[in-house]
């Protein structure tokens, strides 16, 4: 257990924070100026697309968890904005580089990367959530072509995206989970239609989107057809660990705290109410808890379970924090939309609400124990039962 | 001795149900939502016939002459269907200031109004309970207010005000220098910020008055939490006996089944918390104000954990704007610190039993 | 809702109040100088058996909740120890009266409520807890007798009973739930051993008992062949309702308060540590919701679900009230067994731990979740499954 | 950088459970708690061949010289036994005290003899830092010290003392007036009353000796929890794999499952905590104090979740003597108020932090 820096990594480290000191110019509150400048920038300094081969738009540096942790909190430091994020990026680019063929590589990553194409992702269907591999969304053989019907839900960018990377059942007669493709198709194909979900927040944070006989050629397929099952799930579980990110936590703590001192009531500062700081202790221990675990997992070998357990903590701790903030505030914590009195834009309650969402999604806290009982400790699986 | 509903009582919340029902569908409740909405006359217009901005009042005043246990099953029938309107202002503690502190004069005047429905009352009294913010507050002298109140209920097309000055005095007037919106994450029940300046106010004679007023809040807002969250529990026992994944429908999943299981082991003992509130109110004075107190801050409680854990049962769908469920889990949301957040309030409750030293 | 007596009833608290005062010379310190005495005076009073017939040894009157809620908070307000209890008198009375023959009922009930009878029950097995119906005591037929082997676990009075009453599967063809059959015999009988089995509280709380060719008479079955498992049905539930009693929790409340008001640490009260102080209030709004719940379910035709609850939310509320006695008590809270400092004869530890034996017991949390979401929300129950 | 155990602490790990296994089995626990032992010598002896008393203590008195981790380690391999042994006091606290403020001739005396097992340290620092109880508390004056000294650990047998006064001074002495024990929920580690009646005593110069040794012991609580609770999830996992009800594993149930998940959900983030706040009091000194008054308070409150959920999931053998389960749940319950209740250790996390005005 050793938590100091090497020599090397030292000196990584002060060549980012060089880099940022050199380009602090391009930025301003926490957004970059030119945002394709600026991934740019980042790219062809290894900051961004690091560890993807030259050869499809990226750095091509040999992955190292350690620098990019370095990156991190360089640029959290500097409030300098990271490179670009989105679907595309996260998942998939990882996706196309573990499956994808020759042409769909060089095709798809090096624009995405430069923020030229924006994609959606076309997985959850209305009948099936948490069942997912359950997706009715048909795809029909026809010529060189499939014509893809049904439809799809919480589809984040779909109203700004050019493409969608989507899972369809093209092997109707195959088993649940053997009958998908992973198949790549423009949101401008004509029989397409987006229609953007209202959320609790107020804010249409996903959309519907409806296939009425979209025609797409069968040469979109990702990784083989049948396969799309296969391709999906391994971008998805980056996607779980991305959810409990601790990072974020630990900012929103720190609000938290500010808050707590700032704010007054009958001119008592809420930080000298001891059951609402005794609380925030209580969460603290936790952040640092997810904190100190994320830094395990990075390292550890044995940290298995460790990992399994971020997405359903993570959300939970998240969605506490808010909860606190908002009781903190007491009556103030109710205000949202807009007004003199409303803190902070209405963020905790957004917080409040969007981290319940994130307990739900992307594999509900029970999916989570599902996992974490049978895949961390070897749990049955759920029998079968006789009858529907 | 009989501690359940009488036939009359019954029969009150059948009847209301069913006319809300009518009155106040989800659709209803969206447009006021959507539309920002200040006040919805049809409902009040409707309820009032119904006479239920009376039921408080006298008999004498054109009032139904009720308690607050009739009340609190009206306040948990509205937030059953998280209806708009003015009820917990102008039905119950407009009426109850009155009755507790107005002339006969003043009795007279507004009492056989605001029991028909023909008039409306906001109430402001935010700050001597829940504490000042921002700091707010109200001065009186002589016969004139001047100061600022937040958190105002219920004032929309109001045509009195109830307010408290900081020291706890209330004071009735009919004009606010200003009424600025305060929106918050309930739509159904908008909230104002009130602004006076040197405004004439017939002052409201009696000490305890804003202690009754407290009390009896608090159990309207456990009241309309018990309701909001039955329905939440309601409603997700529902999706989940139709919504099948895995070839199941998920209510036969252990953990949806115990999570439904667990819901209804925090809200049937609740209920006979605020009913017994409610009672203490009408009937056993002496134990009101902790009786209150406890049904606020545990309401506020187990209102949350019905509210998440609702949300979780339906899965994606509870957390969109379809099913509309977001109201429910937003007004109970909003009941939780409107006039105390529940830590505040058990410190009332501690202070109440000589627990504070 | 109305909480005042009729004047009939006030009355009739009258008498309970002026028998009490009249008699407080015959108990001490919660308990009665003469056992058997002071049951024959409360029989012969109607202040316990109460509603049991004159002929079988009870008092003979109509069931009247109000008048048993009196005479339980006459007792209370008096300190005045109760009638005697235990499983005879509160599981084995009542299902004979429900469906004893005419000669058990004689046999058994007059005995059994003077005190002289002490039963045990002989119920769960080590291989069938939460799955009570799973049983494997067998009862094989011989002539008039059955002969029974097998075992039992969580016999509490095992070692102070003259009788037991029994489940045996005297049926081994018949379906899990109907070879059973509810059989009584006397702990003098021989092939029964008696084995303590010491819990957590290092008391020996319970017993095992082992039974090898027990030669029992066949007509000592209770309700009929094979119908033992509805038979003992019908007092389960009554057991499932008496583990929640909320003025038991309500006394044990008044006692944290006590200690809180008493106890300091440095000097200052632990109630006047805001932190203790809002746990208490939490609970104390608990303790009051399950007390007007008990109130409402003696009145309230409606109160289905609210019986249901009773035992799953009072134990664990026992079990935090004890909790909050522990952490208030602070290093103190740790003492057990004896010495100079520890509180209360370490009641509060023991009462956590049993109380956590109370919320597995009679029905684990787990099974009354079933319950209440299958028989008061109308829940599927558990499917079947495939394969074990 | 490294965040992870290196290869030297998994073998001292490994080779100190496997010891354990043979040295402190259940049997051997059993024996001790039913017989109300004092001291397990056998045990403590065979952790010295190890070399576990002098895990601390520098390598020129003969010590290993290790650091907080390996020492959280062996906390946590302990605690997963639930061994008796002298090893927070003799081996972690005592030692430290020494180390941080001893004299020269203090640390030849004592550390070499501490080191090899030889002799045993009692320490008795409850008043000034869990709060006096019954106005216990230590005055010391010209080299003497009178007064009670609650909660003392370790003392069965002591060569040694090390007592903290009123105002947080320590002091070395080698005679207790006398040592009364004070019975608790956990046989397997034996608490004393001391009196001292004037009694000869030499002075531990350091101001801040006292915090350190608070740490110290707070982070060995947390470990030694971790360790307990670790082994009650394991034992759930185990038992619920094996028994059957309703024709089935009770592990295939859902809501087993999902106990024994929220189990491995809450331990896992934990045991990074543990050893960051080991790390920490090695090697980042600023952070120490936080991060031990989090690992104790934390550990304390997920501590009790683990060893309730998995009684629970044992159902009623869980509550009995037969598996023994409950020397676990009592371990955890005394590492929770041991040296502080977790509400105490916030308080303080609060103040190093400076949000207590």
């Amino acid at each position: 257990m050793d938590l100091t820096l090497t020599p090397e990594l030292t000196a990584f480290r002060d060549e980012v924070r060089a880099f940022l000191a050199a380009h602090a110019d391009q930025h301003e509150g926490g957004a970059p100026k030119d945002p394709k400048a600026w991934q740019k920038l980042l790219i062809d300094n290894g900051y961004a697309a690091r560890t993807i081969p030259k050869a499809y738009g990226g750095y091509g540096a040999e992955p190292d968890i350690l620098k990019s942790r370095i990156i991190a909190e360089a640029f959290i430091e500097a409030n300098a904005p990271r490179g670009m994020a989105g679907q595309g990026i996260s998942m998939l680019v990882p996706t196309l580089l573990e499956v994808g063929s020759e042409e769909q590589k060089t095709r798809w990553i090096g624009p995405t990367l430069r923020g030229e194409i924006i994609w959606c992702q076309g997985y959850s269907e209305p009948g099936a959530g948490s069942d997912l591999a359950n997706l009715q969304t048909k795809a029909v053989e026809d010529g060189d072509d499939f014509l893809i019907s049904g439809s799809k839900i919480w589809t984040s960018t779909a109203m700004q995206a050019q493409m969608i990377f989507c899972l369809v059942r093209t092997e109707p007669k195959a088993a649940k989970h053997e009958g998908i493709s992973y198949i790549l198709f423009p949101m401008s194909t004509p029989g397409i239609e987006v229609r953007p979900l209202k959320s609790m927040t107020g804010q249409a944070e996903f959309n519907e989107v409806f296939f009425t006989d979209v025609r797409v050629p069968k040469a979109n397929v990702v990784g083989g057809r049948g396969r799309g099952w296969f391709v999906a799930n391994t971008t998805l579980k980056h996607e779980r660990g991305m959810l409990g990110d601790p990072n974020a936590t630990e900012a929103r703590l720190k609000s938290l705290i500010e808050l707590m001192r700032r704010e007054t009531v009958d001119g008592q500062r809420i930080i000298d109410n001891p059951i609402f700081r005794d609380r925030l202790m209580q969460l603290q221990a936790r952040v640092l808890s997810m904190k100190f675990n994320g830094l395990r997992t990075m390292t550890d070998d044995t940290a298995g379970l460790a990992r399994m357990v971020v997405k359903l903590q993570g959300c939970e701790l998240n969605h506490q924090v808010a909860a606190l903030a908002i009781d903190a505030l007491g009556e103030l914590g109710i205000l949202y939309h807009d007004g003199p009195h409303l803190r902070a834009k209405g963020n905790w309650q957004r917080n409040y609400m969007f981290d319940l969402g994130l307990i739900i999604g992307g594999g509900t806290a029970q999916i989570q124990k599902n996992i974490i009982s049978e895949r961390g400790l070897g749990m049955p699986r759920e029998p079968k039962v006789v009858e529907a | 001795m009989r501690f359940a509903l009488s036939e009359d009582q019954t029969l009150l919340q059948d009847s209301l149900s069913r006319t809300l029902a009518d009155l106040s569908p989800l659709e209803r409740v969206r447009r006021f939502a959507d539309e920002n909405q200040a006040a919805a006359p049809d409902i009040w217009a409707g309820l009032s016939e119904l006479g239920l901005p009376g039921l408080l009042v006298p008999e004498e005043y054109g009032g139904l002459g009720l308690g607050l246990v009739e009340a609190a099953l009206a306040a948990e029938a509205l937030g059953r269907v998280v209806a708009p309107t003015p009820f917990l202002g102008s039905a119950v503690l407009a009426p109850l200031a009155l009755m507790l502190a107005g002339t006969d004069e003043q009795k007279s005047r507004w009492l056989p109004k605001l029991a028909s429905g023909e008039a409306i009352a906001g109430v402001a009294i935010s700050e001597p309970i829940a504490g000042a913010r921002e700091n707010a507050g109200v001065a009186a002298a002589n016969g004139r207010v001047t100061g600022t109140a937040l958190f105002a209920l219920d004032t929309a097309g109001a045509d009195l005000l109830i307010v408290a000055d900081r020291t706890g005095g209330l004071h009735l007037t009919q004009l606010a220098h200003s009424a600025e919106p305060m929106p918050s994450i309930d739509a159904t029940r908008p909230l104002c910020q009130l602004t006076f300046s040197d405004t004439p106010a017939e002052p409201l004679a009696s000490n305890q008055a804003l202690e009754r007023l407290r009390d009896a809040a608090w159990v309207m807002l456990a009241a309309d939490t018990l309701g909001a969250a039955q329905s939440m529990l309601d409603k997700a026992v529902a999706y989940a006996k139709e919504r099948k994944q895995f070839g199941r429908t998920i209510g036969s999943f252990q953990a949806v089944k115990h999570l439904c299981a667990e819901m209804a082991a925090e809200l049937e003992p609740a209920r006979a918390l605020v009913w017994y509130a409610a009672y203490a109110f009408d009937k056993a004075p002496d134990e009101a104000p902790l009786m209150a107190a406890h049904a606020k801050a545990h309401l506020s409680e187990i209102g949350r954990f019905v509210a998440r854990t609702s949300t979780e049962v339906h899965g994606g769908i509870g957390m969109t704007d379809l099913l509309g469920l977001h109201y429910w889990f937003k007004r109970i949301g909003q009941n939780r610190q409107l006039l105390g957040g529940p830590e505040r309030v058990r410190e009332t409750a501690a202070r109440l039993q000589g627990l504070i030293a």
